[in-house]
């Protein structure tokens, strides 16, 4: 199964990237872009073929390792 | 006499400033640390761990994350529980914080950029192992070499951090804060006083030729604390 | 896949003309097959064979008694006392920065290190000359963000310090940006390791990353033989694993304690290829490879493809084969692929094996012997018209001020903010406070300067000069900070060499860097040649960038710029107010013109010689050569650096005061001393022109026709550009 | 309208974040994890509440600066 974690900086943690992400973008012309959020996406390819199964051990790889849950929260989604 | 003071640098792949570590720690201690491969775990009989810089796992996913999982790392643990001191410097200090072993999380720089010039810091304690050989409210400098030296932590752990004196070292004039960490922290201390994280690079600056020698007290009130 | 015959149309889209590929038939004495013409086209590419460039490159003198490898090694080798070596040599990534700014720019300093690495020597000290285009330009501003990134993404991380560089910017390098990365090492003389395989029976080992289709031959990419996935499939651009890298230079070291290698050799431009036929080449051996064992990346790669890719962070070994264990111990303690791919054979030929077929069975004599080398037309350039009297409109300060700020001057802290200078812990010199970096042989006194130099306007109005000049201006840096010169790494950045005026600029370069070679005793170990540099029709200037290197026996003697109070200033050097080609005629009015200045050559060594011998007696405290803007910028930096001002007195009586404050006469330097009246009585006991400027104090520069700038004014000019025009 | 822009290095371009992430899962004792490919994700909040036109725009955005079309392709969601 393929498992895609994705991670982003909780609200509330400052996000740099983001908002430079959102000025850059108001630089080339775009208009009407509020808020920028930038995170990661891992995806991974896992052996396991239940998807129930599969998303339990991408979360716990998620909270071990994947995400610092100080500062970022994540999502699994399973395909 | 004095008695032997054992100091070690724990290492791990991708990590770049031991040798920096290993001559500042000689110079103040008077003897090489020993050099540990983050597959060792046996740290017994050691006084002073140090988890020097560097791009430990290429700093992928995130600084220090992958080295902070090292089997080495529960030796640490266990090293502070036997009241053992810990230094954790740059890289060292990410590793900390994501191992738990010190609060809050080190963030990219605000300005996006790796930053490597000089940065000047306050030395906020002086009654502690790290910190001894500064006056309270001195200001030193330090080289800073690194992309994610932010200091964040919720307001909470931030306001117990500060009420417990806790922060070790702030950023301070003329070259300030540069790198946006949360109330211009530099360098932080665990409750017991043992652990200290900090991102700043003393080590690169205990010889005159290089520039000055403001980083040495940090390693010799080490010297003498370790030594008493 | 799709096959094309192999024919001379195919042969034409790799790269070889119809001439180069009869002489392939010739040598086979058959059709090659597809992998057999990807060898011969990268061997025989001007990247790798110098077929334009070396009937000219054998005029530059290499051999100096302290030479211990010139050209022809992986880098040159020079002997610095106490029994080290100096391993050093510059490399370019021109074009791959200009497609991706920060892979092309990482993946260039990725390649220079493990040319220094792969002689057993350690990495000390990165350095990057580079030139961009017109900051007006759209483009530019891009390429200078991720080049920049890319070179310290990379230095930083595998823990070298990025120690000096250089930086222009001209119209001629929009589109075609140069990047010029240096590496120097240091290895006990003793323990060099080359490249030449021996051993017949001896295993052929890789290691390091696995091989992907990374950077295939341009030229394939042009081929349809590969069907519609080709483009997503063979990506042109490499990415850096800088990670890898420091795990592979710490691998090579420990292995290379041991006895366990007999050769060594990283895999640059066309990998597999050029590694495994340069080693069995140099070796007079032959050598079996069989690419089933070799790591692989991804699924159904052909062996065109893996002898072709240049996937990065990989080394090619010679090993003796009762060491294979204690080889492959340290590759696995590190995390790294190792792997048998081969042997040596007595055959003389290379044989690629790849799924129970001979994919290619090549003489490797002929493909070096026979490789093509041309003698290209060349058409010597007009010589300069020279510009005349050019008067003073604007008056010496707003002068300064524009030069100072202008981005050929400004300041460069933009850039080396974001190099980690001091990871290593032996940094004398960073970037910015010495005409050279120095930096410190751990555990000795010693100590390596390090420079990069080359002027490309006065190269493009007279490459002769030109060529000279840039080995002077590398001399003379060494010299400022009070080292010896020992020797020069060159990176030739030129247009097409098959434009007789663009060959002709090409050999003028050589003739005048190798006359000063000769003169300063300053020999060529090393260097690179990058050609084609071009788009639309229009060449880069010529910019043959110089690294050069010298040593210092005690590292505390070392001096840097930064001017201090109390101080006497006093210029030595001959003034004559050569203002052609200066930066002042480009930014004050407005003009490129006329011939650069003439280096004396006799004058350059009698100045620098005495100039180093003044610093090594410990009687300067500062000292800066003048060169782009002149006399006067070179005082304002030293005020700078130092954070003290100074109060200059008149010029010259029949010198213009911007002729003599602006113009860009060579062979100079500004020292700053306590006795200035010491000074100008043994320079003129040994035949040194010397004149003292001033003295420093205060926090304002006063100028001689009374003008005051007051320090932190003239810093924020020299220091907006960058971050202004980058961070804006 | 919030677009979620999903930035990935293309097959064939190593990835040696993915890859190291993958050793670490495999230490930390994860089994049946094969190949990890890391990539960015970038979250915008859109004035436009046209899905069609702002899933335009942001692939616009995508081609413009959120991702390096010469390494990485990008994939936009709409929500
Ligand atoms: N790309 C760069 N990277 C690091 N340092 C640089 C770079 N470009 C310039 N510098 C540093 O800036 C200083 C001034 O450079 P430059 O004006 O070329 O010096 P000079 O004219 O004396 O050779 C030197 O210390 C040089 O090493
Ligand atoms: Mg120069």
């Amino acid at each position: 199964m393929k498992a895609i974690v994705t991670v982003m900086l909780k609200p509330g943690v400052l996000d740099p990237q983001g908002r430079a992400i959102g000025q850059a973008l108001a630089h080339l012309g775009f208009a009407g872009v509020g808020e920028v959020r930038a995170g990661k996406v891992i995806e991974l390819d896992l052996a396991e073929t239940d998807p129930g199964r599969a998303r339990t051990q991408a979360e716990e790889m998620a909270r071990q390792l994947l995400a610092n849950t100080v500062i970022e929260s994540f999502r699994v989604d399973v395909a | 006499m004095l008695r032997e003071m054992r100091a070690a640098v724990v290492t791990f792949p991708g990590i770049n400033r031991e040798r920096d570590m290993a001559i500042a720690l000689t110079r103040s201690f008077g003897r090489a640390p020993r050099m540990i491969w983050h597959r060792d775990t046996d740290l017994s009989g050691l006084d002073l761990i140090v988890i020097p810089g560097g791009f430990s796992y290429g700093d992928y996913l995130r600084c220090g994350a992958m080295a902070a999982h090292s089997p080495v790392m529960d030796a640490v643990r266990a090293h502070t529980a036997r009241g053992g001191y810990v230094l954790g410097v740059c890289n060292g200090f990410q590793i900390l914080t994501e191992a738990g072993m010190l609060p809050g999380a080190l963030l990219r720089n605000a300005g996006l950029r790796f930053l490597s010039s000089d940065c000047h810091l306050r030395v906020e304690r002086t009654d502690t192992a790290f910190t001894s050989h500064y006056q309270r409210g001195d200001i030193f400098r330090a080289p800073m070499a690194h992309g994610d030296g932010n200091y964040f932590a919720d307001d909470a752990t931030l306001d117990r951090l500060e009420g417990e004196g806790l922060v070790a070292f702030r950023y301070a004039p003329p070259t300030g804060n540069r790198n946006g960490s949360a109330r211009d922290i530099a360098g932080i201390l665990s409750p017991n006083l043992r652990v200290l994280g900090l991102m700043p690079h003393p080590e690169d600056l205990v010889d005159p030729l290089l520039g000055g020698e403001d980083g040495k007290p940090l390693f010799d009130s080490l010297a003498a604390t370790l030594a008493a | 896949m799709t096959t094309r015959p192999v024919d001379a149309v195919l042969a034409r889209e790799f790269g070889l003309n119809a001439e180069e590929y009869a002489r392939v038939l010739a040598i086979m004495g058959r059709t090659p097959t597809l992998t057999e013409l990807g060898i011969f086209s990268v061997m025989w590419s001007e990247h790798c064979s110098y077929k334009s460039s070396r009937v000219w490159l054998r005029e530059l003198p290499t051999r100096a008694p302290w030479v211990i490898h010139g050209p022809g090694e992986n880098a040159g080798v020079v002997d610095i006392g106490d029994g080290l070596a100096a391993v050093f040599k510059m490399e370019s990534h021109n074009h791959p920065s200009f497609i991706e700014p920060y892979q092309g720019a990482a993946t260039g300093v990725g390649g220079i290190l493990r040319d220094v690495f792969t002689m057993g020597a350690r990495p000390i000290a990165n350095l990057n000359a580079l030139r961009f285009g017109d900051p007006g330009d759209p483009r530019t501003r891009r390429i200078v963000d991720g080049v920049v990134r890319g070179i310290g993404g990379y230095g930083n991380c595998v823990g070298v310090p990025t120690v000096g560089g250089e930086v222009n910017f001209h119209a001629a390098y929009n589109g075609n940006p140069l990047v010029n990365a240096m590496t120097v090492g240091i290895a006990p003389r003793d323990r060099i390791f080359l490249s030449a395989a021996a051993g017949v029976g001896n295993p052929v080992v890789y290691v390091g990353s696995k091989t992907g289709r990374d950077g295939i031959h341009g030229a394939t990419m042009a081929s349809a033989a590969f069907g519609e996935d080709s483009a997503e499939k063979r990506p042109t651009v490499q990415v850096g694993d800088p990670f890898t890298e420091k795990l592979l230079i710490e691998a090579c070291l420990e292995l290379m304690a041991t006895d366990a290698i007999i050769a060594i050799q990283d895999m640059g431009a066309a990998g597999l290829t050029s590694s495994s036929v340069e080693m069995a080449g140099k070796g007079g051996v032959g050598i079996t490879l069989d690419l089933d064992a070799v790591p692989q990346r991804e699924r159904d790669m052909t062996a065109y493809e893996m002898m072709l890719s240049e996937s990065q962070e990989r080394m090619l070994m010679v090993l003796r084969p009762d060491r294979e264990h204690v080889a492959r111990a340290v590759f696995e303690k590190w995390e790294l692929d190792f792997a048998v791919i081969g042997r040596l054979t007595n055959s003389g030929r290379i044989v690629v094996r790849h799924q129970g077929r001979i994919e290619a069975d090549i003489p490797l004599a002929p493909l070096a012997d026979q490789a093509p080398l041309y003698h290209r037309p060349t058409m010597p350039p007009p010589p300069p018209a020279p510009c005349g009297e050019v008067a003073d409109t604007v008056g010496l300060e707003a002068a300064l001020v524009r030069l100072l700020g202008c981005p050929d001057l400004c300041s460069r802290a933009w850039i080396w903010d974001q190099y980690d200078a001091t990871v290593g812990g032996q940094t004398v010199k960073r970037p910015g406070a010495a005409d050279a970096a120095v930096v410190r042989v751990e555990g000795h006194a010693r100590a390596l300067a390090l420079t990069t130099d080359c002027t490309p306007r006065y190269c493009a109005a007279d490459a002769r000069a030109g060529g000279a000049q840039a080995v002077a201006e590398a001399w003379r840096n060494l010299t400022a900070v009070g080292a010896r010169p020992l020797a020069v790494t060159d990176n030739l950045n030129f247009g097409n060499p098959e434009r007789p005026e663009i060959m002709g600029q090409f050999a003028d370069a050589i003739a005048g860097m190798a006359e000063a070679c000769r003169a300063l005793d300053f020999p060529v170990v090393s260097g690179n040649v990058s050609l084609y540099n071009e788009t639309e029709g229009r060449s880069v200037l010529p910019t043959p960038a110089i690294g050069g290197l010298g040593v210092l026996d005690d590292a505390a003697r070392a001096v840097g710029i930064a001017l201090r109070p109390g101080l006497d200033l006093v210029l030595l050097g001959a003034t004559a107010g050569h203002l052609g080609q200066s930066l002042w005629l480009r930014e004050v009015a407005g003009q490129e013109a006329g011939p650069p200045p003439p280096v004396d050559l006799v004058a350059e060594r009698r100045v620098g010689d005495f100039v180093r011998a003044r610093i090594l007696a410990g009687t300067v405290a500062a000292c800066h050569d003048v060169s782009d803007g002149g006399l006067l910028v070179a005082v304002a930096e030293m005020a700078l650096a130092g954070e003290v001002g100074a109060r200059l007195l008149p010029g010259p009586d029949g010198l213009a005061p911007h002729a003599f404050w602006f113009g860009e006469d060579q062979g100079r330097y500004v020292l700053a001393v306590a006795d200035s009246a010491a000074l100008l009585a043994a320079a003129a006991a040994e035949g040194v022109p010397a004149r003292r400027l001033g003295s420093a104090g205060g926090l304002d520069l006063t100028l001689p026709d009374g003008a005051t700038i007051s320090l932190p004014v003239l810093r924020r000019r020299h220091e907006q550009f960058l971050p202004d025009w980058l961070e804006g």
